[in-house]
């Protein structure tokens, strides 16, 4: 079984992917919250394999949760899950210690498989997102 | 020929002026757009955002439970319309707050403007935060108090100052050197701008007081908004 | 005297000619500001619209069949997953390719996007300067190769180089497990990356070639680009 944190603000999209996780046969949705600041609490006490984090969200953002759960909870395995990437999120997220960037809205059978290869050891990032995640400055959705 | 001289001159002159002056002018045009744009496009992207990965989840997921709860599947997909419903309500007010002009970018656009026009300018920040409505009315009264001083006045200065209180925000414009002189609203107004920025301001309760003012001894005009 | 008459005339005349010009171009400038607004507004819009209203109508209808018809109720939540996913792709895309992408920059994200798929890479830095078009042309192959990679293969390496001589420069992207072989560029192209790239260094009369090899016995995807 593959034990899973979700961290996600808008509730529609955490219930939904909570839902769509848990029908896969080896994975089990074990915490889920809403702000950036609760992410290692309920990490400690549910003791997930892998925290699924947003990043924009109240109460700090998924990359500085990322930052205390490695310290917290080394051996939580970290992915990102983003909509859209903003300039400079895919070099933080991997300094933070996230070992996958993926795309929110992507089918439940990629995210799960994607789940399996980050829990062997594999890092997993989606090449469309990181594109637009990469460097700092060079986004049309943010001044120059 | 001597009158085909002069005006050679002058057009040549002129000529070299006016070149700056598009070049400038075309660069102001320029990064006004693209600051519009990119606020736009992040607000429409990020709003696209959210919505579509709602949607996109919750039809995989109501996929799934067609069968297996049907109750469930058509409360997500209640949802699923719900959230298309007002997504396409805020994108309509998205779109229309930005046909609204804004103070902080009219500031910076009538800076620059009365710099091409080789009028020196003091314009104050406004710092602070204001309700939209009021935003747009001092954003009105920039835009058309500075094509005012340019079409009526030979300026060699304009002042643009705010006033806070807990009462009201005033805003005041002054120039030197206007081409109407000791005039009131009621007798100089021919035009119809300052008559619409009257409306407009009345109509948020505020005031408005304009007139030609002698400071120092010489003429001037000034243009003042309360809200 | 006559030359101070004649630059007071100059002068006088420029002076009203170039007021009247300012305000031509500020409502330019304004119009074009609107313009704008409005353009992407509408698209945005017309975009959002057309998606939301598909999507609403959509799962108003699934609704009513999840009992009376599952199958077709199933065929339309797909749909619904479809639209929204494919939207939402086409606006990640549009934002990436507004980026004007520059050699240099690219082969630093190329190597920084890589690292974090944990793909070992081999990049040669690019020294001395290209024409602008060769600049992004070579960009966007480094784009389009590095995403092929990650997407594409399940490489363990990813090698970058570049050979320079008198007549041409060219690159090659080299990497180890892909997940197709044996194809060529003909009989692989699906997808329309590789296809605008072709156009694009066609245009510029260069040339491309795409496929699997064998290496030291092992399959391998190399993508080569001479311009
Ligand atoms: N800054 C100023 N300096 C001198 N006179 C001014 C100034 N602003 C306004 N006036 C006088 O007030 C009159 C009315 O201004 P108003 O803005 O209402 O009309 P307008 O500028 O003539 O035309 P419109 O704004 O409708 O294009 C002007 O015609 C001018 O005589
Ligand atoms: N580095 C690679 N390793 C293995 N196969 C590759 C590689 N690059 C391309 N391919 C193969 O070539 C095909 C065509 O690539 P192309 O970039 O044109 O399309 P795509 O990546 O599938 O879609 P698109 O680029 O339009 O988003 C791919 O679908 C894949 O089968
Ligand atoms: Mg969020
Ligand atoms: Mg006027
Ligand atoms: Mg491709």
């Amino acid at each position: 079984m593959i034990r899973v944190l979700l961290a996600e603000d808008q509730a529609m999209v955490r219930g939904a992917l909570a839902a769509l996780l848990s029908r896969e046969a080896d994975i089990e949705v074990v915490a889920e919250v809403a702000r950036g600041d609760t992410v290692v609490e309920a990490a400690l006490t549910s003791r997930p394999d892998v925290a699924l984090l947003d990043i924009e969200m109240p109460g700090g953002s998924g990359l500085e949760a990322s930052h205390a759960l490695r310290t917290a909870l080394p051996t939580c395995r970290i992915v990102i899950l983003t909509t859209f990437g903003r300039s400079g999120y895919l070099r933080r997220a991997m300094e933070s210690g996230a070992v996958g960037f993926l795309l929110k809205d992507a089918p439940a059978s990629e995210l799960a498989s994607a789940l399996r290869r980050v829990m062997s050891g594999e890092r997993v990032v989606d090449p469309e997102l990181a594109l637009l995640a990469l460097s700092e400055g060079n986004n049309p959705l943010t001044h120059r | 020929v001597r009158g085909l001289g002069l005006d050679m001159i002058g057009v040549s002159r002129m000529g070299s002026a006016i070149r700056e002056l598009h070049l400038t002018r075309q660069r102001l045009a320029h990064l006004k757009v693209e600051e519009e744009r990119l606020r736009l496009a992040r607000d429409l992207h990020d709003l696209l955002g959210q919505t579509l990965s709602v949607i996109t989840l919750k039809s995989e997921l109501a996929r799934n439970l067609i069968t297996e709860d049907p109750a469930r599947c058509a409360r997500e997909l209640a949802e699923i319309e719900q959230v298309g419903r007002t997504t396409l309500r805020e994108v309509r007010k998205t779109v229309a707050d930005y046909r609204q002009p804004r103070l902080a970018s009219e500031l910076d656009g009538a800076r620059q403007l009365l710099e091409a026009a080789g009028i020196e300018s003091s314009i104050e920040a406004f710092a602070g935060e204001l309700p939209q409505s009021l935003d747009s009315a001092l954003a009105w009264t920039v835009r058309e108090g500075v094509t005012n001083v340019i079409r009526h006045s030979r300026a060699r200065h304009c002042w643009l100052r705010f006033e806070r209180n807990q009462e009201y925000i005033g805003m005041e414009m002054l120039n030197d050197r206007p081409e109407t002189e000791g005039a009131d609203v009621q007798t100089i107004s021919q035009g119809s701008g300052l008559i619409g920025l009257q409306e407009r301001v009345g109509a948020l309760g505020g005031s408005m007081e304009v007139g030609s003012l002698l400071l120092a001894g010489e003429p001037h005009f000034r243009l003042r908004v309360e809200l």
